[in-house]
């Protein structure tokens, strides 16, 4: 028994120096981001702001037009650091941090997602937050993986007792009835199950695919 | 060759991107641009709705909807005279060669420079391939 | 005993969820790095190349100047989004992650920073090689945040029996005798002892810090 609980300490430990390893990638890359490309960015704006003096007519306005470019590439490589640096997960919650998942979703073009909270935010213990999530970030990975879709839709509403979470793709949907034997969707069950959340996916071949999750407070 | 103007479709989900690359092409002089797709389901669509048919297309692989790997197999299959040059940010092998598998004559990375690209349709059209360092270099 | 026993899983599975989590960002932020930053950077370099087309003299040199600024750049923005890709932990084995680690601080000019590995390279088992990174990791967080220190040497040799890592800043240094407060410490020691290492922390005034771990195979 006493040696179940040593190896059960380790592995939490270890758990937690893996997310340590994570939490400090994520910073040293925001950092080197912001110290090493961003700076790259600004050289080239001043290289490009000498040109323009020089330059005139039609050049005049290509070098503007690039200079553009550059500023819109200096904006994402900030907000790409900031988010970096949040190196506390959910900090702003879980509301806020689906609606991050979503923006990306649009300003990597990658479909049109949008996002409806309806209610009074409530916030729930933070584990439970933390694998609601993770919950919600398995199903777009799955949208991006597999689903084809042009549009994704994520409602959140709030009640006095309950959240729930419903996301729904346009994509080429999937048969429910043949078993996955892949862990994705399994492993969502399961976590809905461990914080008592109900959990439904459903699909249909052509039909796109919709999760309802719900969780009482 | 040099007289008849090559008439190019590029298919790119990065809308800037797209419209940069026209913009090169047709300072190139003997190339004009058919269309711009931002996926392979548009393309598709486009090349129904275009009274001409492309000498060759550059297509992105990374897009949403209709990726670059499945619109180049559907070229294979159902329009092989038209050339596929694959312009791409991705460098790594697996990319490349899957690419190349389904069919594309050459694979250049986006910041090639404009020469290379020039150089590069012209083979294509005229020998069929063009194999830059990087393709030889994962064959 | 039973209850305990769920309580130990359900937060096995939390720290689970959460290195998903961290993992699934860092494999985001490389994408949008990759298919947003990356691209448009290949289109300032399209506008400088057809800006290079119809310039001349001076005005031709600092265009290819500034190309080079914009390729430097791409180029990092390749290698960040290659190391966020790359979502296992340590898969390339101990000894090139804290090679890696090394050429960070020398590219972001932070000190001079070298390593020199000896011996054959052997593998530990994965676990000892994440703790063991992780300790390496907050020696340098160490460096960076409190040494001030202009050079860092990074000793790696491998015998038959034991793996000993040096580590030696030549910074303000700091007194041992007054113990920390802080864990970064004391969770290195304690994290070392877990894998049967042993850990010592040399320090003095203006003579810099110096840390030994010695590990048995
Ligand atoms: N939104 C979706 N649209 C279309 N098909 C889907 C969608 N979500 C899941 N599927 C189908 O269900 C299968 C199982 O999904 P699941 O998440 O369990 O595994 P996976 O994504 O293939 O692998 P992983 O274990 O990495 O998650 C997928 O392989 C896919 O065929
Ligand atoms: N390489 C170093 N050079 C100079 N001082 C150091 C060095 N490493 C540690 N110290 C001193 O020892 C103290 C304790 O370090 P420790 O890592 O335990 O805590 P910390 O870095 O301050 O906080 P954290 O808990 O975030 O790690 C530091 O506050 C610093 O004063
Ligand atoms: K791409
Ligand atoms: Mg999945
Ligand atoms: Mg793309
Ligand atoms: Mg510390």
């Amino acid at each position: 028994l006493q040696k179940m609980q040593e190896q059960q300490k380790f592995e939490k430990e270890l758990a937690k120096t893996e997310i340590e390893i994570k939490e400090n990638t994520l910073k040293n890359i925001g950092w080197e981001l912001h110290d090493n490309v961003g700076q790259l960015l600004s050289v080239v704006n001043i290289h490009l702001n000498m040109l323009e003096q020089k330059s005139s007519g039609e050049q005049t306005s290509q070098i503007k037009e690039t200079k553009e470019v550059v500023s819109h590439a200096l904006q994402e490589v900030r907000s790409l650091s900031k988010t970096l640096n949040n190196d506390v997960i959910l900090k702003n919650g879980l509301v806020t941090s689906i609606q991050t998942e979503v923006e990306r979703f649009n300003r990597l073009k990658f479909l049109e997602a949008s996002i409806l909270v309806e209610g009074e935010e409530k916030r729930l213990n933070s584990s439970d937050e933390i694998i609601i999530f993770r919950i919600v970030q398995e199903f777009l990975s799955n949208v991006i993986k597999h689903a084809k879709a042009t549009s994704l839709q994520v409602f959140v509403t709030f009640s006095e007792t309950t959240l729930t979470i419903v996301m729904q793709d346009n994509g080429v949907g999937f048969s429910t009835k043949t078993k996955s034997t892949n862990s994705g969707t399994e492993t969502m069950r399961s976590r809905a199950e461990m914080i008592g959340a109900t959990f439904e996916l459903n699909s249909e071949i052509g039909q796109g695919t919709t999760l309802k999750l719900s969780y009482t407070f | 060759m040099e007289e008849r103007t090559c008439k190019i479709a590029i298919v790119d989900d990065h809308t800037l991107l797209a419209t940069s690359l026209e913009q090169l092409i047709i300072s190139f002089g003997n190339f004009s641009v058919l269309h711009v797709s931002k996926n392979g389901k548009e393309f598709q669509q486009n090349l129904l709705a275009c009274a001409e048919m492309p000498d060759l297309v550059l297509l992105d692989i990374n897009m949403p909807v209709m990726d670059g790997y499945e619109t180049a197999n559907w070229l294979k299959e159902q329009h092989p005279k038209i050339n596929v040059l694959a312009l791409s940010m991705e460098d790594d092998e697996a990319a490349i060669i899957k690419m190349i598998h389904n069919g594309a004559k050459g694979y250049l990375l986006k910041d090639t420079p404009p020469e290379t690209l020039k150089v590069a349709i012209s083979e294509i059209i005229n020998n069929g391939f063009y194999h830059s360092d990087l393709v030889a270099n994962t064959l």
